[in-house]
Parts: C-alpha cells; structure tokens; sequence
C-alpha cells in the first residue's frame, strides 16, 4: 500500500503544496481549497501538517451517513460528490482536521489526485514524500533522526549545522574554481 | 466571507452542561444534547447541501435560504414527518405541539454558540481552516510546537 | 477572484481623513500598461501626487501593490511592494518586503491598498475579503513588530496577514520600515509615513483565491520555473543552506565604513556563513517560495527568536562598524525587526558616525556619553534602541545617512557616498566596466542595489548556470564589457519587472530568480507567456520591455517633480581620492555613460527629465503634460524638522 | 368563475393545491376552495393535540388564513354534492341551500373517511374515530384513569393508543392481523414496538378479531371473537381510511389518476386521500393515503393547471413517527406491500439491544424498502443514505 508521509523536519512551511493542490483539484490557486493544510508559524520555523492519512476502517467513511465516502484503488479515501449531502459528520469524526470545506460547503480531502499526489512533486523541500508504507515510515524515522543532529528539537548543540555551512563555502569555492577562464 | 456559515459541533469538547439549550430562542430547543454511554452528543440541524429533508419536503416548507441555511416555514408545515424521516441526525424533530422543530441559525448570529463556554459549538464562514486548528491532536501539535 | 484582465480586482484607496474605504476596479489596460505592484504604485503616486512635496506632510501618499502574480504557484511571487515619497531621500521611495500580506491581498481581491490622509487618532484597518474597517489602534500604538502581529492574529485569526509598523516608524525615524508579519521589511522609510497617517497597521485576511484565465499553461510555465530552482545544485546546497550569507563570501562587504572591502578569505572570524549556522535553528522563506534563504535564529543571550538575517544586515550593522560578533549582528538585527528599521541605513549611518568621529569631524561632547569606538557591539545595540526612539544622540542618527551628514555640517557632506539621498557606499567607476557607480546614479530611488546593479553583469547568475547566462547572451542581452549602459537598461527593466511581478529578486540577486523563465526563454519572453496565460490578454516581449520602461520613465517624472535635476545623478568618492587624476577620469566617463543612458532612455541629457516623444511613444503623454516647461525647487534631500519637533525627539 | 380553478376539499390536499397555484403565478382571485371544514388543520398533530391538550390554533395550518389574504376565495361550510362534467359546474350545498359554481379546472381534493368494519355495535356513543377534531375533544374530555380500547394498530391507532395512555387511561389495542403495524413493518421490527408499548402498560392483542362493541346506548366494552371481554368506556375506531372519492364514482374507490392527478374528465384533478397515486419505486398507482402524497400531488396538479409540463416518477414514502419512546422511521416499500405490488425479494433484518433494522430487496437485489425502530438517542440512523439510495436506483431523481 502506497501512503503519503509528511516530514516535518524538512517543511520550511512555503505553502507551494497548497497552491498546487487547490489548482489540481479546480484550477484555482487558493489555499483555503487546499486538501493539505500547513499551519505555519514562520518566526520559530515550525509548522503543523494536517492531511489525510488514510486510516485504515476510516472514521470518515464509518460515520458518513450516506455512504458517500468509498476507499479507492490507490488506497485514497474519495468522496463521492453524487451522494454526499454536505452534513460534514465526516470532517467532525476526523480526528485531524483533515476534511475541510470550500466555497458551497461540500467537504474536501485528500484523494491522493489518483496515486500520482501534486503536493509531493512541488513540494521544494522533499517534505512531503510518497511511496510504500515501509520506505515513507523509513524515512520519517530518518529524518527524526536527523532533526535530532540538527538540533530542531532544542537540546545540545549540534555540530552538524557549522558543517552543512561549511559544506556550503566549500562547494561554492568549488564552483569559483570551476568558473575559472569561463568563457561567456 | 464569500462561502457559507457553518455551525460545526465538537461533541468531544461537550461536559453536558446545557447553557446551549437554555440559550435557544425557540420555543422548543431546536438543540439537544442527549447522554451517550461516552460522553455527550450535540443534535443540531448541520443544513446540508443538498438537504434530504428539503428534498423530502413536499410542502415547500423547507427551504435554502440565500446564505445557505436550511429554513423551515411553519407556516407551511403540515407535521408530515417526511423531513424527520429522512434526517440521518433526528435534527429535525416533532416538537410536543405536534411541530416540527429545527435550528434556523438564529439569522446568522446563533445564540447557543455565544452560550458554549466549552468550545464545543463553532460558527464559521467557508472555505476555512479553522476547524483543522480545533482538532484534538492538531491542537496539541500546535503546542508542542511552539504556536500557542 | 479570477483573471486581472476581467477587472475583478480592485484598489482600495483608504482615506484616514475621511474615515472612508473607496474601491475601484483595476482596468485590464492599466494591466496592460503598469504590469502591476511597484508599477501600479509608481503609476498612483505621480497621478496623486503634485509634488514637491514633504514626505513626513499629510499630502504624502502610501501605496501597497501584490504584483501581477501574486497569490499563484509561480514561485517567488509574494512580494509586497510599498511606495511613498520618502522620508529619507525626499524622492521616490519603495521597497518591497515579503511575508504573507501580497498574496491575501490578492486573495481579498486586492492588486493594491492606497493610504491616504490622517486618522484623528491612532488606527488600524482591518481588512477581510469585501469588508474594509477601520478600528481604534491606542491599545496597540508602542507596540513592537512582533507584539503588534501577535496581538492581531489573536483578535483576528492565526491565518492574518499583518503589515505594520514598530516604533521606529512611530518616532518618524526617518529610515522605518513596513514591517510586515514581524521579520519582512519595506525600507525607505515608509514606516514613518504610516505614523504621520496615525496608521499602526493593516491585518488582512483574504478567502477567495486568484484563478489564472488560462490555469493549465500557467501552472505548467510555473512548475517548469519550480522544477528549475529545485534542481539547481546551487540552490540547493549554498541557497538553501546559507541563504544571502553567500554575500558575505562573494560579495565584499564594506570594512569600517567602506575604508575597505573583505574579500572571501579575509573575513574574520565571527562573519563566515559557518559563524552564523551556529545560531540557526530552522530555515524558511517567503509565501510560495521554495529557496528557504531565511535562518531562523536563536539568541541564547536574550532567549530570543529571530528570523532573517541578510548579507545586508550583516554587513551594515557588522562588518561596516567593524564589529564581528555574530550573536551582537543577530540581536541588532532582530531589534531593527522589532522597531521596524531599516538595516543597512541603521548601520551606514552608525558607521558614519565612527568614521567622522573618528576624523575628528563628531566631537566627544555632542556624543553625549555614547561610545563611537568601531566594533564596540554592545554600545550600538544601545544606539540602535536609541535611535528607534530618537532619544540623545539617537535623534540625529534617526535622520539616516545624508541627513545625519547634514546636521552634523555641510562640509561632512562629502563623507556622505550617497546618490539622492540613499547610501550605498562608493566603487569606483572603472570597477565591472562603470555599470555599479552609473547604476547608483540612475535609480529611480537612488543609490541601490535592487534596481539593476547587480543584473547587469550577471554577478550571482554565473554561480548558479553559466550554461543559462550564455544562453541569454546569444539572445542578445547586452554584454556589460562591451556595452555597460544597455547592459544596465536591460538590468533595470529586469528589475522593475520583478518588483511589479511581485518576484523576489533581493535573496541572490539574479536574473533567473528576478525574471521568470528567463533561463530558458531569454529574456522577458517566459514573462510575456506568463502575462498572457495569466491574464488572458495579448502579450509580447515587446509589452512587457515597454511595461518596464514606462514605469520607469513614470518614476523618474516622480523625482523630477520632487527636484531631481542631472546634477543629481552625480558619483560619490572619498573627498582625498576625488581630487586625484585618476578619479577626476573615471567622474568624467561617468558623466559620459550618465549622457548615453539619459538618451538611450529617452530623457533630455540636460535636465535629465523624461522627454515628451519617449513618454507619448509609450502612450503616456500626460506624463509629460505634468512636468514639461515646468521648473522645480531643487532637491536637497528631505526637508528636516526641528529635532525635538519629532515624537520623543529631545 | 369561467377559467378559475375550483378546489373541493379544505384539508391539506386542498390548501396546497391553492398555494402551489398562487406559487406558479396563477391568480388568487381565480381560485375557489369549497371546504366542509375551515380552517384546515394537521391531521397528524390530532395526537399532541390530545395528549398535550394544545389550543386548535396550534394544530391549525397557518397557510389557510394566509389564503384567505391572498384572496382565495373560501366557501367555509360548504359540501360540494353533485359534478356535472360537461358544463363544468358542481352543485354545492350552503347553510341548507344549494347552488352552483362553474369551474375552469376541478381539483377534487376531497380527502378520505375513517373504514368503520361492520360490526355489531360500532354505532354506540362513545365509539370514536381518530380522524378529527370532534373524535378528539370528545377524547380528551374522558375522565382521567378511563378504560378505552383501539381497534387497529397501524400508526394512527398506535399514536392515539400512547396519546391517551399519556393521558393516564387504561389502553388496549386489537389487531386482528398477525402484528402490529402490519403494513409498515417487517415482524421483529414490529415485535420491538410491541415490547415498548407493553412497557408504557399498553395491552396489545395481535390476531384477535373484535366479534361485537358492547353496550347499550354508550359503549360498555369490547368482545372479541374467542369470547373474550375488554371493559372499556371508549372505543377509537383505526381501521384505516376510504378515499370520499362520490363526486367522480359510486363504487367508493380511489379515483384514478394519471402522472399529474389528471382523470378522465377534461380539467378535473385529483388528489389526497381520495385518489390513487404514483408509487416512485415500482411507478404503479397506488392508494396510499399519506399527507405528503397529497402534497406531492398538489405540486404536480398545480403545474399542469398553469400549463406546465410534468413528468413525475412519483412518491418515494417516507415515514416516521414516534411512538412513546420508540421512532419508527420507514423509507421506500415495505414488506406488505412489496408483495402486494408483486416485487419483494429478500428481507434483512438486523438489530442491537435498542435498535432494529430492516432492509426490503426486490428480486433482482436492488433495495426498495428500509426500516428502522429504535429507542433513546443514537447519533445517526441510515434513513437518507435509504432515501438516496432508493432514489439512484430506481429512475434517477425524484420530481
């Protein structure tokens, strides 16, 4: 089963996923019609990623009292506009957050667009990944790990951000180096 | 706001204590908050859209108002019941007069909102985000995470 | 909200005065002709303005503009352009800031707020889609940059956008910026502008989203535009690790009052990028922006959170002062944030002031008991409190650089290397071929580094893609060694394309960044097919060079009525070096390329004023009805109040 | 009154038909309700009426007053007893006078009575219907701790049964079919019912035949066919209804009707209780004499009146009531009478300690009916999902 993983560690909070989702799912750029929502506080670089994680025996799809909420073949919770009748038990039984409403007040979430999900293929950062069960709860592990180097969660201090800088000068040296006798 | 107002309930927040029900101007309640084995639960017209109730409605007694709210004209009501019927939340509801009896929204200032202390009853426009702030484990990520 | 070219959006003129919010509807040919942001503002200003007029004076206008993208996925595009005539210079004053506020503006259907007049007591507009109120602000007024959006967002919602001011702004401190969302600053002193308004701030949440005319060409432009950057090996590990504190290796900040420049192996200790990593505790960015140039800070010190330190901050407060302790640079910084100032102004002219000092020029007795030493870090955070609130020596450095010059005697005028007003230190004219001093001289803000410096050699863009830059050559931008003064028209056109875009072109300087698609369909055709998807309407290169030009032509009118005559476009040495042969050459080729630029732009090379046949060739001939044959007092910077005249002054 | 619309019935049919007129643009002035009664009332807060003891006023449609404004014209009092089709006038009877009116269009809306069996004794003073407000009064007017039996238990006799043990009186209710509510619900849905209304202290007899209402000139009591004996002060008739369908035919039958209420005579409608109706699952006409038949019909005659098309699929019944403590919702087709119309496949039923379910198939799986009973509060019943799904299924949305 494909999932879709957020890796709270990488998000900068740049909001590129909501535009991009919001223009997927009706060719607008607004970011309240987006099915991923990142609350972002940008003076402490911190942000909170609701969306869909398709539970498996959903709250959403239990409580719907018409049954419009059906599991499709990419593992996607998926409304079925026909039946709904917009009482938004859905988004009350969603422990997340993660059904919202937009302008007629017909719930939206995440589809997964169909097994090939916008958010992830903007998304700038690699914040927001994709892909096996195994390999994405992976990979938050990695990046937990990594956020605990870099010092995100407070605590000591970590070594690791001087050296990515470091890293930075250097490679710019390189390119310097490279550029040499450049002709333009 | 361009979208509609919604009133959104979060029987999770609900400690049973009925200042909302007190709160409503109708004569009847046309809130109710009957004991679950867990907890409490809040029976509150959610005007959907499309609304079985209007569709049920033969008597042109229900309708959607311009902002969206599923009125009932009693008036025009004839307590068929056909709109209880086919209400999946009993939020339409005959009264002990023989009427039937449901939220109008008090005009767009809802008065049992303004009652809950709890946080249990949200007014809203949308498209809005609001209601992904309020949840449970969103909330306390937001703490943790240094936003309140 | 949909396409501009429908005329769905609006600008909202908010007259203090009359206590009143009007709205009109943006016309799809003003589109056509201002593009948008710092075009619709430069286009209001001349047309409400009948300069010259005092910036501080109630006359002043503000004018905010989102830019012709704002609010879509086309990355970079959250610029909030501000412009006002200036405090600090007496002229044209913008500068854009980032943050949230551009793109709700658009999503409130607003391509640009309008401030005029003065409100009896201390106010604040609330603005949210339709709805335009303005409230009582007493409770608010004193408040710091962070204080002021915290106690918005918790009367408003956490999703407002709020731009503001701090109390810089409110002591008329003549270099106060629009502080917006706490850490994002308009400079040119606006801020001060917003306090003779009586204007605290403007929280705005917007609902209704913008939908392009033609959604899927210009989502697939602007996801080819986002692929670009997200691939770049340079962006990726310099830009997103490092952000503008690249500067500090490549671009040579100024040591001690620009006595000299650190080039990358002579920065001390405490100014490497890596000194300032260890501060960091998070990246971020503007709003759809996918470079995260921004560090978020941590000051162990004060336990404070800041976010944003620049290259330019670094230096002015930094290196230019010769102070090299990094925690000292952060904390500076944040407070300019927290006051609402502009950084680079702040520090030049604390950099000044140790320079004449130090000459001998300042005496120890006007100082008051403040220390002057270079690299005296705790003393200027000190300076940098007392000039927010004009308190002691404060109130004079609060004037900002030529105006400080000024007071303190018109014979330190020549220490003041400044170009109407505006300080960017001094280079001289043989360096990169005259295109950096010649750029100074021509910017329609004065000195600056935004308005086509940098552009015009391609500095930063060579770092990221040679492969591009040539590119762009055989497209027949113009090569700076062989023709310095097209090089720079293109420069400008690029710039003020991006400011009316609402891209952002200040984190690295560059082309690729300032120009969409420019890396792939040199120069201003990946911006024509933009327009055109986005808008709807007809859209060629040629619109959008023209667009450009007559922005600037609009704005040059601006200064031109303010008192901007030729002599104004002058080059700034150190008064030892001017007198030498070898300067008295390079101040003679200046005026050489300032005469090939003025005719290439269309203006008289005598007076520097745009020239009716170019204004009327790009279809604005009222224009040149507003100044032709007319004579102006000259400028002569600002004029200056009396210095306990201002709030808290002493 | 050439042209003008000429309404016979004042009950719910009668009103709506008026108001759907009016809403379709047709001028108030044109119409003309002939109506025994004035004004009309809900039928179905007869049992509120009685058990909270409620003014008239509150039972009372206030849509007949807002007609009378509009200037409808109301001939309270009046019985129209004679049509005459070809000169399209009906003879009235007013205060003891007759006369005529003419009429453009004929809505005959005349409703339906209470069935009274025949059985010895149900001529007896205090033998009641429960079909208006004289049955009523003369109800609420019982003694408090009275004795009283109703016969037949579908919904009106259950709801007046709980109405009047509210009222603090002795209750027994005889059914002579196998179950309680016998057309409405499947047998363990009944079952649970039952149990409740044993639980309020209501006696219920199922499969029990009344032989003969007792008494003298007053009712004294019941007998049932085994010989069994219910004293009783009060007996309530609620052994269904008969369409008053005399103006158009003799045999006492429904009157037919095509999609829009049309019959057979050129500009004569009919609805409400003494017509047949369209049934939306199986589109056979049926007669269910249901108040929200009578005002989907008022819509549909009241569009063809203004020359409107109607293609109308029909009514998809939807049900509910509560009865004491039990709701009993139904949507689409039960049981009864899915076999009656030749369409019943399987029934599931299914149930937890208070509640039950069940659902009606046709033979090709395709669900026709759903039911529920249930007791106390639950968050959400399947009663739309129901509702939509009958809809989808069979002939797309309903007019």
């Amino acid at each position: 089963m494909f999932v879709l993983g957020v890796i709270y560690e990488n998000c900068t909070g740049c909001h590129l996923c909501e535009l991009a989702c919001s223009y997927k799912h009706g060719g607008t750029f607004n970011p309240l019609l987006s099915r991923i929502t990142i609350l972002t506080k940008p003076e402490v670089q911190t942000s909170v990623q609701v969306y869909c994680l398709q539970c498996n025996d959903a709250a959403c799809e239990r409580v719907c009292p018409v049954d419009a909420i059906k599991r499709d073949k990419s593992g996607a919770y998926v409304i079925d506009y026909s039946r709904c009748i917009g009482c938004r038990e859905c988004a009350y039984a969603c422990p997340f957050g993660a059904i919202s409403f937009d302008f007629k007040a017909r719930p939206i979430k995440c589809d997964l667009c169909g097994g090939e999900p916008e958010c992830v293929d903007v998304c700038p950062h690699d914040a927001i990944i994709f892909g096996p069960e195994e390999k994405v709860s992976r990979e938050l592990k990695r990046a937990k790990a990594t956020g605990v180097a870099y010092g995100i969660y407070g605590g000591a201090e970590s070594p690791y951000r001087r050296k990515k800088a470091e890293e930075a000068e250097n490679f710019l040296r390189e390119i310097w180096k490279r550029n040499e006798g450049l002709e333009l | 706001m361009s979208g509609k107002q919604l009133l959104h309930i979060l029987p999770e927040r609900c400690t049973g204590c009925m200042d909302c029900v007190k709160a409503c101007p109708m004569e009847e309640p046309a809130i109710r908050i009957p004991k679950t084995p867990g907890g409490w639960d809040i029976v509150v017209c959610r005007h959907c859209s499309p609304a079985p109730c209007v569709d049920a409605c033969k008597f042109g007694a229900l309708w959607v108002k311009e902002d969206g709210t599923v009125f009932l004209a009693k008036e025009l009501c004839t307590s068929c019941k056909a709109c209880a019927a086919v209400c999946p939340f009993g939020a339409v509801f005959l009264g002990p007069t023989g009427e039937m009896v449901k939220c109008d929204l008090c005009n767009g200032e809802p008065k049992c909102v303004e009652a809950c202390k709890e946080g249990a009853l949200l007014y809203g426009g949308t498209p809005d985000k609001g209601l992904a702030r309020e949840r449970k484990p969103v909330r306390e990520l937001l703490s943790i995470r240094g936003f309140v | 909200m949909s396409a501009l070219s429908e005329g769905e959006s609006e600008i909202l003129f908010i007259d203090l005065s009359r206590g009143k919010a009007v709205k009109q509807p943006v016309k799809p040919e003003d589109t056509k002709l201002y593009l948008g942001g710092r075009g619709f503002n430069s286009k209001t200003l001349f047309e409400m303005l009948n300069g010259p007029i005092d910036p501080l004076s109630v006359e002043n206008i503000i004018a905010l503009g989102n830019g012709a993208f704002a609010g879509t996925a086309l990355p970079m595009t959250s610029r909030l352009h501000i412009s006002t005539i200036s405090p600090l210079s007496g002229i044209l004053g913008d500068g854009n800031a980032g943050g949230e506020f551009s793109a709700m503006m658009r999503y409130a259907g607003y391509d640009g707020i309008v401030i005029l007049g003065r409100a009896e007591r201390p106010s604040y507009v609330w603005i949210e889609d339709e709805e335009v109120e303005i409230r009582d602000a007493s409770e608010l007024w004193g408040m710091k940059s962070g204080e002021l959006v915290d106690t918005l967002r918790d009367e408003h919602g956490d999703d407002v956008s709020v731009a503001g001011i701090g109390p810089a702004g409110e002591h008329l401190v003549r270099f106060a910026t629009t502080m917006v969302d706490k850490y994002h600053a308009g400079a040119r002193g606006s801020g001060a502008v917003w306090a003779t308004k009586n204007l605290k701030a403007i929280a705005i949440r917007g609902t209704k989203g913008v939908e392009p005319a033609d959604p899927e060409t210009f989502y697939k432009l602007s996801r080819e535009d986002l692929e670009y950057f997200k691939k770049s090996e340079f962006v990726r590990r310099i830009y997103s690790v490092i952000g503008t504190h690249y500067g500090m290796m490549s671009w040579y900040p100024g040591w001690k009052y620009f006595q000299s420049h650190l080039g990358p192996d002579d920065l001390p200790e405490g100014l490497r990028p890596r000194d300032f990593a260890e501060f960091e505790v998070g990246r971020t960015q503007c709003y759809s922006c996918p470079l995260a140039c921004k560090d978020v800070y941590y000051l162990p010190k004060s336990g404070e959170y800041g976010t944003s330190s620049e290259f330019e901050s670094i230096y002015a407060l930094g290196s230019n002062n010769g102070i090299t302790d990094t925690e000292a640079i952060l904390r500076m910084e944040h407070l300019a944030d927290e006051y609402g100032m502009d950084v680079i102004t702040l520090g030049d002219t604390i950099a000044m002031a140790r320079f004449l000092h130090e000459k001998g020029l300042i005496s120890d007795k006007e100082l008051d008991g403040v220390s002057l030493e270079w690299g005296d870090a705790e003393g200027q955070i000190e300076l940098v409190k007392m000039t927010a609130y004009r308190r002691g020596f404060g109130n004079k450095l609060a004037e900002g650089y030529r105006n400080f010059a000024k007071l303190v005697g018109k014979e330190v005028l020549a220490y003041s290397y400044d170009v109407k007003g505006l300080n960017r230190g001094w280079y001289e004219v043989d360096f990169m071929n005259g295109i950096f001093t010649l750029a100074h001289a021509t910017s329609t803000r004065g000195a600056d580094h935004l308005r086509g410096r940098s552009w015009a050699y391609w500095e930063n863009d060579v770092n990221m893609d040679p492969e591009a830059v040539k590119r762009m050559l055989e497209a027949g931008l113009p090569d700076y060694r062989k023709d310095p003064v097209g090089a720079l028209i293109e420069a400008e056109r690029a710039c003020t394309l991006a400011d009316s875009l609402g891209r952002c072109k200040g984190s690295i300087n560059m082309w690729f960044q300032a120009v969409p698609l420019v890396w792939k369909y040199p120069v201003f055709k990946g911006t024509a097919m933009l327009l055109k998807a986005f808008t709807g309407m007809e859209f060629t290169e040629k619109d959008v060079v023209e667009a450009t030009d007559r922005i600037y032509l609009t704005e040059m009118a601006i200064n031109v009525r303010q008192g901007i005559r030729k002599k104004h476009y002058d080059v700034k040495f150190p008064p030892e070096l001017a007198k030498t042969e070898r300067f008295r050459r390079q101040v003679k080729r200046h005026w050489e390329m300032v005469d090939e630029y003025l005719e290439r732009r269309g203006c008289d090379v005598e007076t520097a004023y745009p020239k009716r046949e170019a204004l009327e060739r790009l279809g604005i001939g009222k224009v040149a009805d507003a100044i032709d044959g007319k004579d102006f007092p000259e400028w002569d910077g600002p004029p200056l109040w009396p210095l306990e005249s201002y709030p808290g002054g002493e | 009154m050439s042209g003008g619309t000429v309404i016979v019935g004042g009950g719910i049919g009668g009103v709506y038909t008026a108001m759907n007129l009016i809403r379709e643009g047709f001028p108030p002035e044109k119409i003309t309700i002939i109506a025994r009664e004035w004004p009309a009332y809900s039928r179905h807060r007869l049992a509120e009426f009685l058990s909270s003891k409620v003014p008239f006023g509150r039972i009372a449609l206030g849509l007949s007053k807002r007609l009378s404004w509009m200037g409808v014209r109301v001939l309270a009092g009046t019985e129209a007893i004679s049509l005459d089709t070809a000169e399209k006038t009906v003879g009235i009877k007013t205060n003891g006078g007759t006369s005529e009116v003419e009429y453009g269009n004929l809505v005959v809306a005349t409703g339906g009575r209470p069935f009274l069996p025949p059985i010895p004794g149900v001529g007896l003073k205090g033998v009641v219907t429960f079909h208006g407000s004289n049955d009523v009064e003369f109800l609420s007017s019982l003694p408090g701790g009275s004795r009283t039996v109703v016969i037949g238990a579908g919904l009106v006799g259950l709801t007046a049964a709980v109405a009047l043990r509210k009222l603090g009186h002795g209750v027994t209710v005889i059914e002579a079919r196998g179950r309680i509510l016998p057309n409405l619900l499947e047998g363990p849905l009944a079952e649970f019912v039952g149990d409740h209304l044993t639980r309020l202290g209501i006696q219920v007899l199922t499969s029990s035949l009344v032989e003969e209402v007792e008494g003298d000139e007053w009712v004294e009591g019941v007998r049932l066919r085994g010989g069994e004996e219910f004293w009783a002060k009060s007996v309530v008739m609620a052994t269904g209804v008969r369409p008053n369908s005399g103006l158009l035919r003799r045999d006492g039958r429904p009157i037919e009707v095509d999609e829009a209420g049309r019959t057979g005579f050129p500009g004569v409608y009919a609805l409400g209780d003494c017509a047949m109706s369209r049934d939306f699952i199986t589109g056979e006409f049926v007669y269910r004499p249901l108040g929200f038949v009578a005002g989907h019909y008022a819509q549909l005659v009241a569009r063809a009146i203004v020359g409107r098309a109607v293609a109308d699929r029909g009514v998809i019944p939807t049900v509910y009531e509560a009865i004491g403590p039990v709701e009993v919702y139904a949507v689409g087709l039960g049981g009864a009478e899915a076999e009656k119309l030749g369409v019943l496949g399987d029934v599931e039923v299914e149930g937890g300690e208070n509640w039950r379910e069940a659902r009606v198939f046709d033979a090709d799986g395709r669900l026709i009916g759903w039911e529920r009973v249930q007791s106390g509060h639950l968050h959400s019943v399947g009663s739309a999902n129901a509702y939509l799904r009958i809809r989808e299924l069979h002939g797309g949305r309903a007019e």
